[in-house]
């Protein structure tokens, strides 16, 4: 099937220029520029994977979508209006966007059955008709069929794949538009793993509903993204569908993550030294450059843009919805 | 365990040791002949104007001279510092020849002087220990060995003129506000024992004091133990701490009496002290809020019937005292009311609930509490706290519960309770009196002058009571001096008293006291045959007390038996460790 | 189950969802030999404690009950329990006096876990300045020597034993505020929590759906682990005289026992049954609370 | 241990100390108690000797008046005269204060010792022979008032037998050199401190054992098994120390109950420490005494919650090396 | 040295006691390990494979049963007495656990817990602290540092650091480097593999995650429900599986670039069998594609493919041309 999907009309969700920054819990110490400065814009019914190492922001950001993290900067607008800041208003936007954490286990209260726990999004909203037609529904097109033999059941009672249907459940019986699916799948066998892969994408199709999947794992995208965002150090370095992404990836870290992924079998591997980075303390110029091969090798010098490298924080350009674009001094010579 | 932390263990358990012994104070280093008394009564104030515990006037009675003493078994009058005295022809003065070989235990002098100035002084602050015998003295020590003392009213207190006597070196230097707060502490005796150590709340020890004038007592260290409990306290006398105890629990005494313990004699004596329930009959003249029944006297006629007090000397007492219709006016029980059988206060509910009916309160809106003009009869009844104080409260409740009377109990400290009474603010309220030997000071608690006025100066009249005629008969035996005539009067006093008077005395109670018999003998009592030994008007007891040879125990014994539980212990934790060495191997694996 | 479905209410569903977990406790119970004795010992003692009137009447309770009764007199046909030292009958202010301690016992819990649930609920949930201040006071309480200052409290507001049930409520309730706290705070970052907001569900919601179920089976357990505490302070405030003096509890069984010599006389049935009743209660509710413990907390399983 | 932990936690402890200092003054202040009830018709003061009495009392004026004249003279450690003794209240703590602290001192440390000793045991062989003997008996042991223990042992130990004093400090007024009067004072230690010591070991122990099975399953053990190291090596080198973070703190709560403990202890065996004289004090209602105990009490387990906050935070490298 | 083989298991069964009665984690698993070999034991969690780690060492606990024989250098494990295993352990063979988060005693230094090691077995090394350090590539200076002053990948370091201060012959790695990011899984990967290199060490290592083991291993094992389904050549198996569970654990990878995977996540229907439910027959035929109605009733053994002599697989059709070959 094409990759290339054609979008028409306004994004679903646009994010401009948002931040987050943490507080630093330690007197005199810096803020963790957790999320810094990132521009993204989903259409409906795509799916854009949000790829990077943890403490890359990728997290951060999606709960910032969701309103559940103050923005330091930027603005974020859904269906072409600010996320809406009084009650009535986030009730409403909170209906529409809908998110599935890592851990099923974590997200379903061992207390409720799977009856509550899929209806409290309809109860919270005061939708209560035809609550069991609904459920059962939801249950079933999630893959939990009979529903009627999952109702009564506890979590505990149910497998880990079951238990991540479940939470989607609970997301899909408000009708979302936007679901937000942090590493929906990292903490599953990896047999169950492309099932629920495979749901997403379905569920996508079939509601036109946009899915932003937060992820470390660069096969996630390339079973079912259309698009693929690469996060380093709170900033998108690296845009574009997910085949130019993963087929020629500009960025010198894409390009790292990708070499020592092992099914990519193309590159050769660049194991990049150090820890994960820090979001307290990102460097001056490039947020890459203390880890950049091109800057170790020499290979930025040998190209005259080392000094750029050091001291100029390279910008993504302006960009159509599907242009592949990177934030590199190196891709400008 | 970890090795370290037992280390560490050790050494914290070593290092308290070590403090143990950096806080232990050296006690006496002489063997001497120790009797050691166990107490419950924590002393008050060892400063003779602040004092009121009998503890304290115990430790005075052996550190304080007086002009003279009593006889153990009559309270007749003995020589002690005077050794004669002669009176005047109306009575009113007496000169006393003093001893003239006298020293306080500090090497001062103790002359005719100390007592004038003791006399006088006294007068001039108002000590209260001293003022009921001193009020209307004047006195004058013409040379060291000669002292005038006049009255201005005839005084059948003289010439025993029984007040604790003050080394005046002393006390000159105290002005009259720092007294109060003057503790005592400078252990200047008079008496045959002086104070060399005291721990508030744990001991107070005596040793002879070098310049007694008196018989030498036996006894050469005499100390007085605190106890929290009396049940500890005899356990303490049982295990052989201790010779002699003060207040035995009375299930306790009774088994003793029974002979269960070959080497504790039990002494029950008595010295008039008695119980009693104070009702507030708000007289006139007073402060305080009584309650309105309590100004009938057939309401406190009716309470007083209402009483079982055979069985409260049964049950509380188990027996070691006897029912009292009215007070005991001194030690001597020569001075006891002598009332017909007929005219004693029975058990008898239903002619307390006739006296009731008759007064007035009625049950009128059937909740089984008496009534009248809409007022309940409903009664504030306050206790104390201390000891077995409260043990006749469940009782009396009951007994009035049962003639309609409600009550509402709570219960205070001492002081507290004294605060109250200075206000009258009460219904009733349980207390207990120990008397003098002489009946005047007892007596001038129930005159109308001694009801409290004033809050914070109180009185000691704690029925809120006035009768005219008793205060009549009151000044009238206050200064006659023919004691035949004044029993009489005091008889009289003691039957208006009883028949209109603000008490229901529940009993008078003996005083439960315990002897190591197999270390001393020569227990003698005051007074004789039914009087206790120690705590006494006089504490001439301890005088007459005399080892057993051989009888004491030592603290020899008790090394051993330290070493021997070090022993065990170390044995036990090292069998411990070795057990655990050996089955230190991989069990789990 | 499954066929029953379509027809059950939602409301019907968590009756259903709540009578299973109940019989979850109760299986789990029945399993938990330790616990289940405790509980059993504790029905036996609420059991007498109810039926006290059946057992002993209450005038048995005066003083002047024991007029015609000999004194400290063992057991004997009579007397089960043998006689106090004013003759009366022990066993009557034992089956009495379980009444007041029980009584106290449960009473200071409710009021330490109202207290202590409040407190900890608010100091969890809601940070900033209320929760430091809420902190503060509840170390002030944990810290602060307890016994003093139930004596203390005791003695300013008197002796009932509704007011000794209310100090030591008042005295002890900053354990379970810790707890409750802590619990909160662990439960509000639970995944499930965030679902809920993200769900879009209102603090009301969050608490009462998610917080208190999750919270309440803890305050369960540690209130059947607060009343012994209580029994046992009533008991050392009865004991050392600052009870309430009319009331026969156990404690003030001991204090008479105590102060009239028993232990001296040998007199083991005046002293040992209110002690040894003293004791299995509180064993009982500590087997209990231990296991319900275990029961709702999984982390403890196996304890 | 960062400064500012050790900071934050001094001045904890001491904001905790003034609010009790504060709560002192306005609890004693709704005593209705009067102060010169001890001088009452024993000698006549005037009027003015009664008000200034009163004012040296700190009791005169407006309630912050008195409020600044109580900060300043607790500071001072001055805390007036006792109503019952007429002695300074500082002096009546000051004789008392070592007594106590030895009895509290060995028994917390016997407490401890052997409580954490059984209950590390016990967690660690979890469901042996040793860990249900020892659990049931700590249980009852927990279970049991002290008192009750001071009344049996009273009884039993020291009424029948007489192999130990009945009660009291020492013997008194004996002939003793240094080494028989140190003797003779732990002789007389043996039975009150046991009581004490049998009264909190359950606690102590129960909580070792609960925080010895959390740490039963942690992979760290593992670890050091596959290391070869032996059983019991692996129990004192690697759970116990672990084990005994979560229990410092809950130790150093417990203080506070021991001080409790003293109370009665004391009491039961007219052992003259602080616990007696709080005891003493309340049935007094001696409110200078009470203030002042109170606060020593309170300044006790305060300080030792410092001391614990410390060594916990010595303890675990965590709080150690947390900036 | 008999031969050349570190490690021999045969027959192991492993059995845990619940409190649902014994739990059967491990079913009769034979593996062998040859001297500088690396074999990757792969599969999905319940699946046995940490139950099989812990049990090589018999660190599994003491109520578990263990049956069969583990040849450790020749020697059987499970018979050895206490203080005997205690010396083979670390000594012989030491462990890089998962979760490096809590392996390592939070309130001991990490110096002093490598020396720990290294100080019980005194006898076959002589390294430091510093050396251990050095080779896993850490500063000496961390030795005094706590395990919560490092980060993840370090800590990981640290306890291969400590896994080879003994000079073992075989290195159990189990799950080394999940809970790690990419970027410090290859580091950690590489550093493994390079000391494996170095040292010519033995190696298990046990993943859930089969694209890890391609690079870094010889053979590679793959467990279903407590036993060993297919077996073989890293290379081999992973390419061309023939066990179907195998297979769809192998596809749920996707290769990158791969036209064949994209928009088509892969995976297996219904989920890992609870070991205390275990289906009849062939544990897997449940969720199998190409189950057959024998697969019902009989439990293939794991045996020889007729095309290949270095592989084993557990499947009715393992000798089918049309499905063996991908």
């Amino acid at each position: 099937m094409s990759s290339n999907k054609q979008y028409s009309g306004n994004a679903l969700l646009e994010l401009r220029d948002v931040h987050v920054a943490y507080p630093s819990r330690r007197r005199g110490g810096s803020v963790a520029r957790a999320v810094d400065g990132v521009q993204l814009t989903l259409q409906p019914g795509e799916i854009v994977a949000l790829v990077g190492e943890s403490g890359c922001g990728k997290t951060t950001l999606a709960r910032a979508i969701l309103g559940l993290q103050q923005l330091s900067q930027g603005t974020i607008q859904f269906d072409g209006e600010s996320i809406p800041t009084d009650a009535a208003g986030k009730k409403l936007f909170r209906r529409q966007v809908q998110i599935v954490f890592q851990d099923p286990t974590a997200s379903l209260n061992p207390r409720q059955s799977v009856y509550e726990i899929v209806a409290e999004g309809l109860r919270i909203h005061g939708n209560s008709e035809n609550e069991h037609k609904i459920v059962s529904a939801a249950l079933e097109r999630c893959g939990l069929h009979p529903a009627d033999r999952y109702l009564l059941r506890y979590p505990h009672e149910l497998s880990g794949g079951q238990r991540q249907r479940v939470v989607i459940a609970g997301a899909m019986v408000l009708e979302p538009r936007l679901l937000i699916a942090d590493e929906p799948v990292s903490s599953l066998d990896a047999s169950v793993r492309g099932e629920i892969l495979k749901l997403l994408q379905d569920l996508a199709r079939d509601k036109n509903m946009a899915v932003l999947v937060v992820t470390h794992d660069l096969g996630l995208p390339w079973n079912i993204a259309d698009r693929i965002a690469v996060m380093y150090l709170g900033r998108i370095v690296e845009i574009g569908t997910t085949e130019d992404v993963l087929a020629r990836p500009k960025h010198p870290y894409t390009r790292a993550l990708l070499s020592v992924v092992h099914e990519h079998l193309q590159l050769e591997q660049q194991i990049l030294k150090g820890d994960t980075p820090d979001p307290t303390s990102i460097s001056r110029g490039c947020r890459f450059n203390p880890r950049c091969p091109m800057v170790q090798s020499g290979e930025a010098e040998r190209l005259g843009i080392l000094q750029k490298c050091l001291n100029d924080d390279p910008v993504l350009p302006n960009k159509q919805n599907n242009d592949h674009i990177a934030a590199c001094h190196a891709l400008n010579i | 365990m970890n090795k370290n932390l037992f280390k560490i263990l050790v050494a914290l358990v070593v290092g308290f040791a070590a403090l143990a012994v950096s806080t232990s104070t050296s006690v006496s280093a002489e063997g001497e002949l120790t009797f050691t008394v166990g107490v419950t009564q924590d002393i008050d104030s060892l400063n003779v104007t602040v004092g009121f515990l009998v503890i304290d006037y115990e430790i005075w009675n052996l550190t304080l001279p007086s002009l003279t003493s009593k006889a153990a078994s009559d309270f007749s009058i003995l020589p002690y510092m005077a050794e004669s005295w002669t009176g005047s022809e109306d009575g009113l003065t007496w000169t006393y020849k003093l001893r003239s070989d006298m020293k306080w235990s500090d090497g001062e002098p103790m002359t005719a002087d100390d007592v004038a100035y003791t006399i006088t002084r006294s007068v001039a602050d108002g000590w209260w220990n001293h003022t009921p015998v001193t009020g209307n003295l004047t006195a004058t020590a013409t040379d060291a060995e000669t002292l005038v003392v006049t009255s201005s009213v005839p005084d059948p207190k003289l010439p025993i003129l029984d007040v604790y006597i003050v080394p005046k070196h002393i006390y000159e230097k105290i002005s009259a506000e720092e007294l109060p707060n003057y503790l005592a502490d400078d252990n200047v005796s008079g008496g045959p024992f002086q104070i060399v150590e005291r721990k508030e709340g744990e001991f107070v020890r005596l040793v002879q004091n070098p310049n007694w004038f008196g018989k030498e007592p036996a006894i050469e260290q005499l100390i007085f133990r605190t106890f929290e409990t009396a049940e500890a306290q005899y356990n303490a006398i049982k295990a052989g701490d201790l010779d002699a105890v003060d207040d035995v629990p009375v299930k306790i005494f009774t088994s003793l009496e029974a002979g269960d313990e070959p080497n504790i004699i039990g002494i029950a004596g008595n010295q008039g002290s008695f119980s009693y329930l104070a009702m507030n009959s708000s007289c006139p003249t007073g402060i305080g809020d009584g309650h309105v029944a309590l100004k009938d006297p057939n309401v406190r006629r009716a309470i007083n019937w209402s009483l079982d007090r055979e069985l409260m000397v049964d049950k509380v007492l188990n027996g070691f005292g006897k029912p009292a219709v009215s007070i005991s006016a001194s030690a001597n029980p020569a001075f006891d009311y002598q009332v017909a059988a007929d005219q004693t206060y029975s058990y008898d509910p239903a002619r307390a609930k006739a006296l009731l009916d008759e007064a007035g309160w009625k049950d009128t809106n059937g909740d089984g509490v008496r009534d009248k003009d809409g007022v309940e009869l409903k009664l504030r009844y306050f206790d104390r706290s201390i000891g077995g104080a409260s043990d006749t409260t469940p009782f009396i409740t009951g007994f009035l519960k049962d003639v309609g009377i409600a009550t509402d109990v709570k219960t205070f400290d001492e002081d507290s309770l004294g605060a109250i009474q200075a206000k009258s603010e009460f219904d009733l309220y349980t207390w207990g009196w120990s008397p003098y030997a002489d009946p005047d000071n007892m007596l001038s608690n129930f005159t109308t002058a001694a009801v409290p006025t004033d809050p914070t100066v109180g009185g000691y009249n704690d029925g809120n009571w006035c009768n005219a005629e008793y205060d009549a008969l009151y000044a009238k035996q206050k200064v006659e001096l023919d004691p035949v005539k004044r029993a009489d009067m005091i008889q009289q006093m003691h039957k208006i008293f009883a028949n209109d008077g603000p008490y229901a005395v529940l009993y008078k109670y003996d005083n439960l006291q315990a002897f190591r018999s197999d270390r001393w003998q020569n227990f003698v009592r005051q007074p004789a045959e039914v009087g206790p030994i120690m705590f006494t008007q006089t504490s001439t007891g301890y005088l007459d007390l005399e080892p057993i040879s051989g009888g004491s125990g030592g603290g020899g014994t008790n090394t051993i038996v330290v070493i021997g539980v070090a022993l065990v212990v170390a044995g036990a934790v090292f069998t411990l460790v070795r057990s655990r060495r050996k089955k230190s191997a991989d069990d789990r694996q | 189950m499954s066929d029953s479905v379509a027809s059950i209410s939602p409301r019907g569903m968590t009756w259903a969802r709540r009578k299973r977990a109940l019989a979850r406790v109760w299986r789990e119970l029945r399993n938990d030999r330790s616990g289940f004795s405790g509980l059993l010992i504790l029905l036996g003692f609420g059991l007498v404690a109810l039926c006290a009137p059946l057992i002993a009447d209450r005038s048995l309770l005066l003083a002047a009950a024991g007029r015609n009764n000999p004194d400290l007199a063992g057991p004997s046909a009579k007397f089960l329990l043998g006689t106090d030292d004013i003759g009366r009958d022990i066993l009557a202010q034992l089956v009495w006096g379980s009444r007041v301690s029980l009584f106290i016992g449960i009473f200071a819990t409710v009021v330490a876990v109202l207290i202590g649930s409040l407190v900890g609920l608010v100091a969890g949930y809601v940070k900033g300045k209320v929760a430091t201040v809420l902190l503060a006071i509840d170390n002030f309480f944990l810290v602060v020597p307890f016994l003093p200052l139930a004596i203390v409290l005791a003695v300013i507001l008197g002796r009932s034993p509704v007011t000794l049930a209310l100090v030591i409520g008042f005295t002890s309730w900053a354990g379970s505020a810790r707890l409750v706290r802590a619990q909160v705070l662990s439960l509000s970052e639970r995944g499930y929590v965030e679902r809920a907001r993200a769900l879009g569900a209102n603090s009301r919601h969050v608490i009462l759906r998610h917080i208190l179920p999750g919270v309440a089976p803890l305050i369960i357990a540690n209130a059947t682990l607060i009343v012994p505490g209580a029994i046992l302070t009533e008991s050392t405030l009865s004991f050392l005289g600052f009870g309430d003096r009319l009331s026969p509890s156990w404690g003030k069984l001991l204090d008479g026992a105590q102060s009239s010599g028993s232990i001296t006389l040998n007199a083991w049935w005046y002293y040992l049954p209110p002690g040894l009743c003293i004791i299995t209660v509180v064993l009982a509710f500590t087997l209990f609370g231990r296991a319900l413990e275990r029961i709702f907390d999984p982390r403890l399983a196996g304890r | 241990m960062s400064n500012r932990y050790v900071i934050k936690k001094i001045i904890g402890a001491l904001l905790t100390l003034f609010a009790v200092v504060v709560f002192n003054f306005f609890l004693f202040r709704i005593v209705d108690r009067d102060p010169l009830s001890k001088y009452r018709g024993r000698s006549k003061l005037s009027l003015e000797q009664r008000e200034a009495m009163i004012r040296r009392m700190g009791l005169s004026g407006s309630k912050w008046d008195q409020f600044v004249v109580y900060i300043k003279s607790t500071l001072r450690l001055d805390f007036g005269r006792s109503f019952d003794s007429t002695r300074p209240v500082l002096r009546e703590i000051a004789d008392r204060l070592p007594a106590t602290l030895i009895l509290v001192g060995i028994s917390t440390a016997l407490t401890i010792g052997i409580g954490l000793y059984i209950g590390a045991k016990a967690g660690w062989a979890r469901g042996s022979r040793f860990d249900r003997v020892s659990t049931s008996g700590t249980m009852v042991l927990y279970a049991t008032p002290e008192f009750f223990f001071g009344m049996l042992l009273l009884a039993i130990v020291a009424g029948r037998t007489g192999w130990f004093p009945t009660g009291g400090l020492r013997d008194i007024g004996a002939n003793y050199g240094f080494v028989d009067s140190l003797l003779d004072r732990a002789h007389h230690l043996v039975l009150p401190s046991l009581t004490l010591t049998l009264g909190y070991l359950g606690s102590y122990s129960l909580i070792m054992r609960t925080s010895m099975l959390e740490t039963l399953g942690e992979d760290y053990l593992t670890t050091a098994r596959a290391k070869g190291l032996k059983e019991s090596d692996v129990m004192t080198h690697h759970a116990v120390p672990n084990a005994l973070l979560p229990s410092v703190s809950v130790i150093a709560i417990s203080f506070g109950f021991v001080i409790g403990g003293a109370i009665t202890t004391e009491t039961v065996f007219s052992y003259p420490g602080l616990g007696l004289a709080t005891a003493d004090a309340i049935r007094n209602t001696d409110l200078p005494m009470l203030q002042a105990l109170f606060l020593v009490a309170s300044a006790a387990v305060i300080f030792l919650n410092l001391v614990a906050d410390l060594t916990y935070g010595l303890l675990d490298p965590r709080i150690r090396h947390s900036t | 040295m008999i031969d050349s083989t570190v490690l021999k298991v045969r027959d192991l069964y492993v059995t845990y006691q619940s409190s649902f009665g014994p739990v059967p984690a491990v079913r009769g698993v034979d593996l062998d390990i040859a001297l500088g070999e690396t074999l990757g034991l792969a599969g999905e969690s319940g699946c046995g494979k940490s139950t099989l780690a812990m049990a090589l060492l018999r660190l599994v606990p003491p109520t578990t049963q263990i049956s069969g024989s583990i040849l450790l250098d020749g020697q059987n494990v499970l018979t050895m007495k206490p203080g005997q295993l205690r010396l083979v352990r670390w000594a012989q063979a030491s462990i890089v656990f998962q979760g490096a988060q809590h392996v390592l005693n939070p309130v001991q230094r990490i110096g002093a817990q490598i020396d720990e090691a290294i100080q019980l077995h005194h006898g076959s090394t002589s390294s430091t602290v510093r050396e251990m350090l050095a080779l896993v590539g850490l500063s000496d200076t961390r030795a005094d540092d706590y395990p919560h002053e490092l980060s993840g990948g370090q800590k990981q370091r640290v306890m291969i650091a400590m896994a080879l201060s003994c000079n073992p012959l075989l290195i159990i790695a189990d799950e080394p480097t999940t809970a790690l990011d990419v970027m410090v899984q290859a580091q950690i990967l590489q550093l493994l593999d390079n000391i494996k290199r170095e040292r010519g060490l033995s190696m298990l290592f046990i993943t859930h995650d089969l694209s890890v083991l391609s690079h870094n291993t010889d053979r590679v094992a793959v467990m279903y429900a407590g036993r060993i389904v297919e077996v073989g050549p890293a290379e081999e198996l992973l390419r061309g599986s023939i066990h179907p569970y195998s297979r769809a654990l192998a596809e749920s990878f996707p290769i990158i670039g791969d036209p064949k995977s994209r928009h088509q996540p892969k995976g297996l229907a219904g989920d890992p069998p609870d070991p205390n439910l275990l289906p009849s027959g062939c544990p897997f035929h449940p969720r199998c594609n190409v189950a057959i109605d024998s697969c019902k009733s009989i439990d293939i053994k794991l045996s020889a493919v007729a095309k290949s002599v270095d592989r084993q697989v557990a499947c009715v059709h393992a000798n089918d041309e049309s499905r063996s070959v991908k």
